[in-house]
């Protein structure tokens, strides 16, 4: 019980989850290990209809980073439903639904489905995707867009919401208010940075869509920095992400604000990370001498501790 | 799946080409598959498995940048993190049929272990293997203990001078096995063999067919490199 | 030759120089050698009165990159100019003064003592060090507040003025394209993100100032994709810089539409690097069939290559 | 200044603790110094002058990071980027006072070459040396080699039990040279010793005076433990 986060929506047995995207819909890593273990699970992008994504290369690699332009390759809400839910459905954890679109109405409309199925636990609205041309980052990056999208989408569903927020604004605490203020019920931050990479021998951008979306450890210092933030800015909670791999990133989310965590680039190092963490958590804890793993969440900025 | 390889061996072979021998567990392992290895780098790098001897894989590879280097300066003893084998390698139910092998560069690897595999079930087969420039080849004699093998060099240092597709318009065979850089996988995809499986390379993420980094259009929509393939027939995937 | 670069008031005969406040005033590298054969140096930033800074511990490393809260250390002005510029006088190499301050008058202040000696060929005006209570990022992550600034400081200097970006805004081009606007002569980008790191053994951030600047490798597809935007935004010259370590990052940035480009962090890690990188940069043109270095500048948006 | 030092041994002495040692080309290296040592991450990391003998330098370091468990990981042969000796050591001309030298747990290091270099005057010295617990000890025989040497453990599982504190409070001796937690360098800096030298650790990020990362605060300004440390006066610091 000490791992056991309570969140709008979801009953999390321990607060580890795969971020969306980086975990498909959990077939492959269901022949690796027992997904029943995991907190939750965010899948893939949904979008209206069925989509291709983005030319190839669709990654490159960083310092401690990736790039990836998939483009919401996904294939459609409905067929999403129909084909990947059931499957998901056999396992004891929280599903989340990742909601994308190019407009209001594909927004809504894909709302509306993915709530209204039983396997659905909550919905994340995905309005900070870099990679595709209309929709997503817009509305990821203006306090106004975003806000009125969320109200939108809080109409049509009747799950919780909860806004993914883009690293890539000025404000991070504008766009954390102006969603909780339109009926957000959760915040998962952050989406990816947008940076590009360029191959020398050519000198054009590796990846096919030129820019794409830096996310792995590289990141993790904006992400915590980001929940930091944010945490002292709202009163709904936080699905921390960006960078985690190991137990005590965990917990530096957890410090920072952040209620939950989710996994993203990590699972490609190691597609076992997530259990890996799982089994990790209790034994760290005793370590550091943390009962509940919620005692310390925004102990970063609730405690201050003097300084030579 | 994952696992903690032994490091045999690790030796330079050709012009900036290593050839690893890594212990791992028992298990089946099929040419034309791939195992996902951990280096210094964030991401897992795609290496062919170019032979398989008892537990003892073997790996040929080309310091590329940083992971290959990584690599490359392992030593005997190391211990290596793998995830594999990957992917769904070359048919070998040929039983009647004549096999012509076409690889190119650091494509010619997984047609070792696939010849090998070939030539024990009887299958005669013809290898025709293209390197920029002589000091490039390996696996020459490996190769002609196997049967019949046509080497050619850009450069013609060595063997035929110019492209395997010279070779290849004079060959007589059912089906094609074939690895190698895009540009040649696009003109044996156009040979006249009736039968043609190609082995394609796309950078990955996952490896395991949940990113979607490594797809390829096909004229059905698209496939994944990692998980459907990487070994396809010339009409599943638009090239 | 094939190195020179002509920019506003700076004569570089390379393109590389060491980022201000990773290099001090060039007196701990002079004895490692000849700060004549760097194309420039970018001081330490200076403010009107000498400063602190923040407490310690003021560096965190992360993933690829570190994380620092100097907070502006410096003896101020005018002992900088009596102090560090003669010593600086003596290479042949283009001396760039960082000006920064807690209010405009103080950036004024710095720019006219600054600009009026003859050792400084140009200024950099920080108006994005992320450390400061006072001044410093708020100038610049609004882009009427920068150009505002940015017009004072080129009415007190007497010498060009190179405007250096934050990249923590929602929109870098809306940021360049109003300094230009405002009279700036090039631009310098990119400055340091902002983020934390959290100790899980005590639950507090690392830094004693709790936020710092993100800058090393990790940051690097940052400011490529950055540059690659700002230099199609506008037509004033740009200083690269952000996770410069090689000579292929050297010529990334140059691909992407950076004149010249400085090296900050990677001096930490080997304090020969700019040395190094210059010294190999012929042989790396040669190996790419590059004539003169700026032959390559923005190809990587002004030739589009056709892909698969 | 920056070299490639091989590695001549790199073992472990005590918990979590390892001895090793490098070859550097011949130079003068003062007690008290330092080298800022690249390992797989990013920043330098500074490890304390332990010994010299000829030109093979000791370092004594505690795995605590990855960092260190980098170091930990490196073998026989193996070829270490290392920029050093930097900043200002401890003061041998005592040539007619007494010293005493405090050390707690990895800031022990340094004393152990400074006592071999004030005993090669002919300085008598006696040394405090402080540990959490029995298994944490190092270097106990070398140091007893070169004089009396009191031992101090936190558990009291060997020595005295306690803190350096204790044996120094009983000792006389003119001048005192200490290295250790930042807790045990402000008591020693309070102890009844006239003149008191003190070996200061900071986060750094150049290690050459360039950055400002290491600043230390004193009662003129401040100082930098890099480059006018880190060995200070205990007057010259505000700890
Ligand atoms: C299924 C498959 C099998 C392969 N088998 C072999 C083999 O047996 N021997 C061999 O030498 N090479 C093989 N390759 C190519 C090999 O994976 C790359 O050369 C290697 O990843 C380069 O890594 P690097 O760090 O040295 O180079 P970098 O260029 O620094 O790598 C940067 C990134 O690009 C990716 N990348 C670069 N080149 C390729 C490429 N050709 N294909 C896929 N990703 C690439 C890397 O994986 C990495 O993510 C195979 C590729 C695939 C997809
Ligand atoms: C002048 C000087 C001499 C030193 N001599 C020794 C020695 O002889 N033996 C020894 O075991 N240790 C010594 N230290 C401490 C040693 O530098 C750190 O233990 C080491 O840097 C930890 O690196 P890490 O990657 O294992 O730990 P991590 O905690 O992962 O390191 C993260 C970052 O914090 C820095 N850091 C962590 N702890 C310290 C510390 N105590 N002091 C300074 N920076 C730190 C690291 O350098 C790195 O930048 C010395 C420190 C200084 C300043
Ligand atoms: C290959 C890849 C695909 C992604 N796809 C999605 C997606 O479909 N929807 C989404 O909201 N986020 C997506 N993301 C972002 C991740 O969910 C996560 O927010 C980000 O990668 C930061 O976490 P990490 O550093 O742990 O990867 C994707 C990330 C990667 C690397
Ligand atoms: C320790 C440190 C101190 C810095 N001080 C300054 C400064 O005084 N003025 C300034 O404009 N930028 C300062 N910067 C930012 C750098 O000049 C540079 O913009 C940034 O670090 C990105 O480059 P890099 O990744 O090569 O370090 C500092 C950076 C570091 C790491
Ligand atoms: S690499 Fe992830 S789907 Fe193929
Ligand atoms: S570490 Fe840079 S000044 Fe001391």
């Amino acid at each position: 019980m000490r791992l056991h986060v309570d969140l709008p929506g979801l009953q999390l047995k321990n607060p580890i989850m795969p971020a969306s995207g980086c975990f498909g819909f959990g077939e492959e890593f269901a022949k690796l290990y027992d997904l029943s273990m995991l907190g939750g699970i965010m899948i893939k992008a949904a979008t209206g209809e069925s989509r291709f994504g983005n030319g190839t290369p669709r990654v490159a690699e960083t310092a401690q980073g990736m790039l990836n332009a998939i483009g919401l390759q996904n294939p459609g809400v409905d067929a999403i439903i129909e084909d990947k839910l059931p499957f998901l459905s056999t396992f004891d954890t929280e599903i989340i639904a990742n909601v994308a679109g190019s407009t209001p109405e594909e927004y809504i409309h894909v709302a509306r489905q993915m709530s209204a199925d039983p396997t659905i636990k909550a919905l994340e609205l995905n309005i900070s995707c870099p990679n595709v041309k209309c929709g997503g980052m817009q509305f990821g990056t203006d306090p106004d867009m975003a806000a009125e999208l969320t109200r939108l989408v809080k109409a049509a569903s009747t799950k919780p919401v909860y806004v993914k927020l883009s690293p890539n604004v000025t404000s991070i605490t504008a766009m954390a208010k102006a969603v909780e203020a339109a009926g957000a019920d959760g915040i998962t931050m952050i989406n990816t940075l947008v940076g590009m990479r360029i191959d020398v021998t050519t000198g054009q951008p590796i990846l096919a869509n030129r820019i794409g979306g830096l996310s792995g450890p590289a990141v993790k210092p904006v992400a915590i920095r980001m929940v930091y933030e944010v945490a002292q800015a709202v009163d709904i909670p936080i699905i921390g992400m960006g960078g985690v791999r190991t137990v005590d990133d965990v917990l530096e989310f957890i410090y920072a604000g952040a209620s939950a965590v989710a996994v993203g680039t990590a699972n490609f190092e190691n597609p076992y990370v997530c259990q890996e963490i799982i089994e990790a958590l209790p034994g760290r804890l005793d370590e550091l001498g943390i009962n509940h793993i919620l005692d310390i969440r925004g102990k970063a900025y609730e405690q201050t501790v003097s300084r030579a | 799946m994952r696992q903690l390889a032994t490091i045999v061996s690790n030796r330079l072979i050709a012009t900036a080409t290593m050839e690893m021998k890594v212990e791992i567990a028992p298990q089946e392992v099929a040419p034309g598959t791939f195992f996902h290895v951990k280096t210094s780098e964030l991401l897992r790098r795609p290496l062919s498995v170019a032979n398989v001897e008892a537990n003892v894989v073997t790996f040929l590879y080309k310091v590329i940048g940083a992971g290959t280097a990584d690599l490359a300066a392992r030593r005997t003893g190391d211990v290596l993190d793998v995830l594999g084998p990957l992917g769904n390698g070359f048919p070998l139910e040929q039983t009647d049929k004549r096999v012509v092998l076409v690889g190119g560069g650091i494509g010619v690897p997984p047609l070792y272990y696939t010849r090998r595999m070939l030539a024990a079930r009887g299958i005669e087969t013809v290898a025709i293997l293209g390197f920029d420039t002589k000091t490039s080849i390996f696996y020459e004699d490996a190769f002609r203990e196997l049967g019949e093998t046509i080497i050619t060099t850009v450069d013609g240092t060595y063997g035929e001078m110019g492209f395997v597709t010279g070779p290849l318009a004079r060959v007589d065979a059912d089906v094609l096995f074939s690895c190698g850089p895009e540009p040649m996988l696009k003109a044996v995809a156009a040979s006249h063999i009736e039968e043609r499986y190609l082995s394609i390379e796309n950078r990955m993420g996952c490896g395991i067919g949940a990113c979607f980094a490594c797809v390829c259009e096909a004229p059905g929509g698209y496939v994944k490199v990692c998980s459907d393939g990487p070994v396809f027939r010339a009409e599943e995937v638009t090239l």
